[in-house]
């Protein structure tokens, strides 16, 4: 919902980033969702996310499904096109979008539901298909839209707002993710931009597909007593394993960080991640020991979050696949697709 | 079929039928046959009905040499080359009465002496291939081409075009080409010595093929969307439309890879489903490339929520709907024209969609790139509706022509200098009048986004739960399809269109009702034919429909789907309408359509074609 | 509305609407007023436009007192309760000339100085309440029982009645009994004190609520499941089907489950998408269960492939629309009738359904079990097309009742002993002359197995892609259509019948067309009325439409889909029928089907209404 | 394809079950499958399976969606009722069937096109939904009835017939079971029936979702030098991991395995599955054990085979969760279900 525009006066003594904008500039329109919902603390990591990037607004796309979570996409960067297509199915959408152009910056932002069940037969394929993307999932346990029904990623014993308890075992984002081959995979917590802004701009400069789960409360309905969802939960329950700094192309890396302690990631267009292990046990190159520790956490109820599992190296996003002509599908001149008449005449001896 | 059936010596027009074991490769030895005649200049159609299966089940395949160039399956056959023993018996009671049984004669077969009305021609094919190849696999194979040879000697097929028919095949492979010549020459050779040839029925060189070709509507869409400039297919494997995708895909690896570097111009997504292909469509579309899909049936049910996504965000979308027998998974192998009506009214709430009915391989190429240009010139799902008979089966069609002077028609699409040049930009605003408004592609200018949505919106672009917006958005939808009328095809109009009586039809029926137009003359009963070529329809139909007091409407379901669009979309009184349907899973014939006619004719005097 | 507009003093005869933001409890505010006015004897209705958002948007209640009992949305406003500061404006101008505007006088509203043809009511309820009560929250929703308490004093709603109410709600928690209880003093009080008051719009006892309930057709559907029998219920959360399922799912805890055990006799699966939650229901009702899902729009058009399965494979299977908004996702809060076509012909090929059309929540609950008859008697699928203004608002009705003879139709299924007895079990064989077989349940016989399919069969289950086997069972489904019109309810008629005039229409329109034959009545214009309760049509429908020189079909949508499904499946002329289409989201109110109707009687002269 | 019925006299001296039926009495129509296709064998176990387990055959409901594959159903048990649905969308069948009536035994037949690209979404909702039943794939890495386009089980490197090489990552059905939390996971190759039939045994017994994914070639599109789904590769390349004894309930153990080397393990109904490990490192009880080792050789280009994990101790069967009654929902009679006309005046008080 965005008919509430607001402002856009730049105020002179904003800082800018390297194109002279603001972080307002980096706005959408006003945000309809409840007070409070953690999915508006991803709105505004998005924003700084993007300008810090110094992104330009018409080079990013927007694309979501259909949810609380899906309506983010028009909150923030206005000055960017959005699709707010139907529920389950922005990854083909996303896919097919970034078929047609490979040379913009495409950020889908879902919700457990809309990617989960659905969903979860898009998802999977489009990580399959390795989309250059970054594909956002803002985990809340429920159905938001719909006023609270548990969702597919709800906890064995949870328990619903009206008194219900969950009793069907959740489908970990993550876990999933890593068992597909994605190439990039983080977990982390809206009440945590500090964390999550660099994860989302590594996502973005990641040359291939990116899953960035992020549990974001439902105040509304699922922030109470017994919830394993709630904003108190999440916070005691969270466990942060890599700390991963985004550094922007023309950036020198200022920190000599001790030998061991850092991993320095270097990303397809120049920019790096400088992955700092919180837990020395964790190494988020290796996506078999990924899995395991954060299969081993979760079963103590704890989230790991953190840039899970990069690996950079095995490039085998879309286009590179399909070996696309560089220029956009969409610009090649029609000249050079249409074969013409000669071509055409020549074809015809082929069906006599 | 005019005059001639009872006619004994009857050059260039009967039908052979192959009957066959799917998956033996005789698909090879029968387009030789088919080809053959075709080089002679002789017209020919061929019909392929195949098993949902991969290998082990009966199938058959028809040819009908017409020295007319009629398009349409016959209704009898002539020459039966009775090649399956487990459907001989079904295959011998096709035959005509004074046709002609060809069996492999390897083993006795005392059923066949049940008819005395019908010539037997024994061949030991088995016999002769064996004595003069090895290898089971390799047997199986040359049988095929050695009844091909049979046949050649039979109905005096040129045997130098033949040859080179196999040359062209072979070339590159030398033995391959010399046991195929020698497995033709083995059944050519035993007839010559054995039997009496040629048989009346027989070929002789026309002059009738020349600027033709014989394609499949399938393979000709295809290459109609790499001219069209499409540059991205999202697709799921579906008989029978999946051959169009591996048609674009060939036609793409040819003319769309940069020699030099190996860049490819073009990208093919297989989906997971025909919901996520649809979806990839809208996408592309969406972001400014030329995208379609190609699927049957189920892939348009599952596809029903996107499809109104596409009409009411208005993102353009080229599908193509190789229709097969329904409902349901129904036969696949088999065809019918039974998605008018979903692909009409695709999705919940109001929705309506263009539709374009191409009659045969030719039309497939054109419409093809019609599609697009409708699809972008209309921002809107745009459903090519062909089906099994057309896409999968090969066609004489005129060679396909292309006028480089072509420009695609991209429609309303605003460039960063306009955007930059308007105050603000509102993406469904009706600026022209003409109830199509003006979009932007992602990329362009910060000051041209929008948000693309299939909720509630005003004509701003801006979220809406407000009645009065929400109308009219809605209301200049249906003014677009008004619109809409402008750009599609207008019907094609046989006869006079002065007579009282007509036909209505579209697709692939086109071939049975002109032959069955010629039939009708032939018994002095003059009727108009008009058939449509799109969705919406136009004023051309509506005067068509107004000015004939009988209409016969031919299509091939059970629910008279186009009568129930006419009835719905024109003006024309119900009562004016008959129908005329076939939903047997074979393509129409003629015959049904001129006897369907002439009895109501007669049992309703008041009908009766008349000039006007 | 017959007559009283103008009117001063308007006893029992009015419309409140309360301007809010949802998200903030008004919502037992306003139905303490209206269940109050109920309990008073008075009829109301109330109606919800709420937004597709969960907190913080505009939302608005109308509570329109009707002493004649009519059920539809009236189109004036008298009272308006301004609580939302940002719709103030639009709020002030939808009140009608010599209405009440009712604010929160906390503030100063200097715009509300703008209308001198209202009287402007205002309440300092923000600073009464936060003089008396503590905590945001708790301040939010006492302001709400505040401003009941204030319609209370001002309509003159009798305080006994409303304090049996807080009593029932809260009688087991004291504190919160009290807080209501003082908050709705502090109103009532406050304009005792300060005010003139009753107005002359108020409410007085009468006697014309006895014997009814306030019910939403979606928790009587979800009854009306349970007392068929259903113990099979899936689905995917879909506004505004979702409080379906909820109420089956309460009344099954409360009917269904083993006080001892806490065994329960019922299963509701919450699918993945709605794909899935058709699949469950076919899969459940094939295998002996009654089973149903409710959905909307989006639900159905992903239904689709399934549903196509469903009719050719013949499964039972229930499918409740509570329709919404479309096209794509649209106003997912807003009611509309937009999914009647692709009901009637969902799914590819040639396909047809069963479908009812509740007017209102009492046929709500006696159509689900109809609904599960029907679908196993006919083996098919079966649609209810409720809508949002059914489903989900509250409606005055009679009682519902419960037959205990009723024994539950389910269909022509063969026990173990009857299998035994035949010589062999054929699945699709028409044995009846009815065109519906029998069927055979998974667990009862080896003797009675068959394979269910949707690819191509035979009469006798199995396998075919012969067409002649085909079109058998092709053919008897479409004569299974025709049998299905002697099961399906009649329709109602209103009138003497012998009009010239008449009006078809469906559903939810009903109340509204009930209230225009009163105000035509008045005005001396007599036309008669069918209410349709189900497609297919039957010979009552065909005879109202024959008997009829002029008819206006009146539905919620923008592309006449009722008038399509008649113009395509009776024998109607199209000339008769003449639309009366309402598509605002908004549901459908008297007066625009008055003078539409009078505009066209009085435009075509040879129109008018006259007896026959 | 089951038009044409194969004479069901059974030959007075073949050996009976319990039942005093045949393994004849066990077979369906006259398979229509390309000759040597490795759906066939699968269709030979089901026949040899249901025989020694002395099924009841009306007591066997076989579901199918659409594929070479989803035909099997029509192929085996002509006296069990079978239900070849629509593609990807037979677990939706499988679940409502099941809610309907516990009492009977579900297969449920699919392809890796069916499992893994249309019906990934049903796939893994009804692993997660943990509907009793036996789901078995038979994975040949493409689609066969649509004439051999890869599927989303193909190989990175597999050449298809016509030459193309696959470039999509595949997706492991085991995998994906075991990261849903699946209790019965087993794999096998229709190459080996030996292997076969007792896992078909466990898993129509197991209370709860069994999958087995069943290596099983296209001899007409996938049986070619340079597929890694050929008889060929599969023969090379499986890896037999646990093999499975099944003991029916009745029967007495009669071997006694050395200690450490036999697993027994009691199913639902009395019967047992002896697990013998073939590899001593294995642990088919330890899923995310199971997990890595099934992985780490999958990286080898192993296929590990036999009963990759199982548990029946973690009873999340979906009855058992929604504590339906005993008596099958289609049985019960309808005045236990029907509230009543007393009930219902009762109730109308809470509508005033
Ligand atoms: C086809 C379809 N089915 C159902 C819905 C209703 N619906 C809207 S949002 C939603 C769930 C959203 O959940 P989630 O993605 O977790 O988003 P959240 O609101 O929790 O952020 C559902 C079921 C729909 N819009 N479309
Ligand atoms: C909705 C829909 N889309 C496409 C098809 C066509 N189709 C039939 S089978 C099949 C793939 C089967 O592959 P798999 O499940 O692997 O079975 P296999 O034939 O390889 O055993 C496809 C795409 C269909 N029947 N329905
Ligand atoms: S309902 Fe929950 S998810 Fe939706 S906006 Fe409110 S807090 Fe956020
Ligand atoms: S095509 Fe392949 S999968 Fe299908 S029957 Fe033949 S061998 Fe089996
Ligand atoms: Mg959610
Ligand atoms: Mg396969």
């Amino acid at each position: 919902m965005s008919y509430i525009n607001k402002p856009k006066v730049a105020h002179p003594s904003l800082p800018t980033n390297s194109l002279g904008l603001t972080r307002r500039q980096y706005e959408g329109s006003m945000s309809t969702l409840c007070a409070g919902c953690g999915h508006d603390s991803v709105t505004a990591a998005m924003v700084e996310a993007c300008w810090g990037l110094s992104m330009q607004p018409e080079q990013l796309v927007k694309l979501s499904g259909i949810g609380c979570s899906s309506k983010t996409t028009a909150y923030f960067v206005s000055g960017s096109h959005g699709f707010n297509s139907v529920h389950g199915r922005m990854p083909s959408i996303a896919s097919g979008a970034n078929a047609a152009n490979r040379s913009l910056t495409y950020v889908g932002i879902s919700g457990d539901g809309d990617s989960l069940s659905i969903g979860m037969g898009q998802l999977v394929h489009v990580i399959r298909r390795n989309v250059n993307m970054l594909y956002l999932i803002e985990n809340n346990g429920v159905y938001g839209l719909t006023k609270g029904q548990f969702s597919a990623s709800a906890d064995i014993g949870t328990k619903a707002k009206r008194g219900e308890t969950n009793s069907s075992p959740p489908i970990d984002p993550v876990l999933l993710a890593l068992t597909l081959g994605a190439t990039f995979v983080a977990r982390s917590f809206s009440g945590d931009k500090a964390q999550l802004v660099p994860l989302i701009q590594a996502g973005m400069r990641h040359n291939g597909f990116a899953l960035i789960d992020v549990l974001s409360p439902c105040v509304t309905f699922n922030d109470h007593e017994g919830s394993t969802k709630s904003y108190g939960f999440t916070r005691e329950h969270y466990h942060p394993a890599v700390e991963a700094d985004f550094v922007p192309r023309a950036q020198e890396i200022a920190v000599d960080y001790p030998a061991g302690e850092a991993i320095p990631v270097s990303l397809h267009d120049g920019s790096r991640v400088i992955l700092r292990k919180l837990d020395p046990l964790y190494d988020p190159t290796d996506r078999g020991a990924a899995y395991n520790y954060i299969e081993n956490k979760l079963k103590q109820n704890e989230y790991v979050t953190g840039l899970i599992h990069i690996d950079e190296a095995d490039n085998t996003e879309f286009h590179t696949l399909n070996r696309t002509a560089a220029m956009p599908l969409n610009s090649i001149p029609f000249e050079r697709l249409s074969p013409g008449s000669v071509a055409l005449d020549k074809l015809m001896a082929r069906y006599r | 079929m005019p005059s001639l059936i009872a006619e004994a010596n009857r050059i260039n027009d009967f039908v052979v039928k192959f009957a066959n074991v799917n998956g033996t490769g005789s698909a090879s030895a029968n387009s030789l046959i088919m080809k053959a005649i075709f080089r002679m200049g002789v017209p020919v159609t061929g019909k392929n009905y195949f098993p949902s299966n991969i290998q082990g089940l009966p199938t058959w395949y028809e040819i009908r040499v017409t020295r007319e160039g009629y398009a349409a399956r016959a209704s009898h056959v002539d020459i039966m080359v009775a090649m399956n023993a487990e459907t001989y018996a079904k295959d011998i009671r096709e035959l005509r009465s004074g046709g002609y049984l060809i069996y492999d004669s390897t083993w006795p077969r005392s059923a066949l002496l049940q008819r005395g009305d019908i010539t037997v021609i024994a061949v030991p094919l088995a016999k002769l291939v064996n004595e003069n190849f090895d290898g089971v696999r390799n047997r199986i194979l040359l049988k095929n081409i050695a009844y091909a040879g049979v046949l050649a000697a039979l109905l005096d097929v040129d045997l130098t075009v033949i040859s080179a028919l196999l040359s062209e095949s072979y070339g590159k492979k030398p033995k391959l080409l010399d046991s195929n010549t020698r497995a033709l020459r083995l059944g050519y050779d035993y007839v010559k010595e054995n039997l009496t040839s040629p048989l009346p029925l027989r070929v002789e060189h026309m002059e009738k093929t020349r600027g033709h070709i014989m394609i499949d509507g399938n393979t000709a869409a295809g290459l109609g969307c790499v001219y069209a400039g499409a540059t991205v297919g999202a697709w799921y494997p579906i008989t029978p439309s999946t051959s169009l995708m591996d048609a674009f895909k060939g036609f793409c690896e040819r003319y769309r890879v940069d020699a030099e570097t190996g860049e490819r111009n073009f990208a093919v997504l297989q989906a997971e489903d025909e919901l996520a292909a649809v979806g990839m469509v809208l996408g592309a579309s969406w972001n400014g490339a030329r995208a379609f899909t190609p699927t049957s049936g189920p892939g348009i049910s599952l596809m029903n929520e996107f499809i109104g996504l596409g009409y009411y965000a208005e993102v353009p979308c080229v599908i193509f709907d190789v229709q097969r027998v329904g409902p349901s998974t129904g036969m696949p192998t088999r065809t019918q024209q039974g998605d008018i009506l979903i692909c009409a009214y695709a999705s919940h709430g109001d929705t309506r969609h263009v539709l374009l009915f191409p009659a045969n391989p030719e039309e497939c190429f054109y419409m093809a790139v019609q599609a697009f240009d409708l699809a972008e010139r209309l921002q809107t799902p745009v459903f090519v509706l062909s089906d099994l008979d057309i896409g999968m089966n090969d066609w004489m069609c005129p060679d396909l022509k292309w006028d480089d002077a072509y420009q695609p028609d991209r429609g309303k699409v605003l460039s960063k200098q306009e955007i930059d040049g308007l105050e603000k930009f509102y993406r469904y605003l009706d600026r022209d009048d003409d109830a199509i408004p003006y979009r932007t592609l992602p990329g362009t200018s910060a000051k041209g986004a929008y948000f693309t949505r299939g909720s509630g919106h005003n004509q701003y672009g801006g979220y809406t739960e407000d009645s009065a917006e929400y109308q009219v958005v809605l209301d200049r939808l249906k003014r677009k399809f008004t619109t809409a009328t402008k750009y599609v095809p207008k019907p094609v109009l046989i006869g006079k269109g002065n007579n009282s009586v007509g036909i209505v039809s579209i697709g692939s029926c086109d071939g049975a009702i002109r032959e069955a137009l010629d039939v009708l003359m032939l018994q002095k009963i003059e009727v108009d034919y008009l058939r449509i070529k799109a969705f919406p329809f136009n004023t051309d139909v509506e005067a068509f429909l107004k000015s004939h007091a009988t209409i016969f409407v031919v299509e091939q379901n059970r629910d008279a789907q186009l009568k129930a669009l006419l009835t719905l979309e024109t003006a024309v009184e119900k009562s004016k309408l008959f129908s005329i349907l076939s939903y047997s899973g074979l393509p129409i014939s003629a015959h049904p359509i001129v006897d369907e006619i002439r009895a109501k004719l007669a049992e309703a005097p008041r009908l009766t074609a008349v000039p006007r």
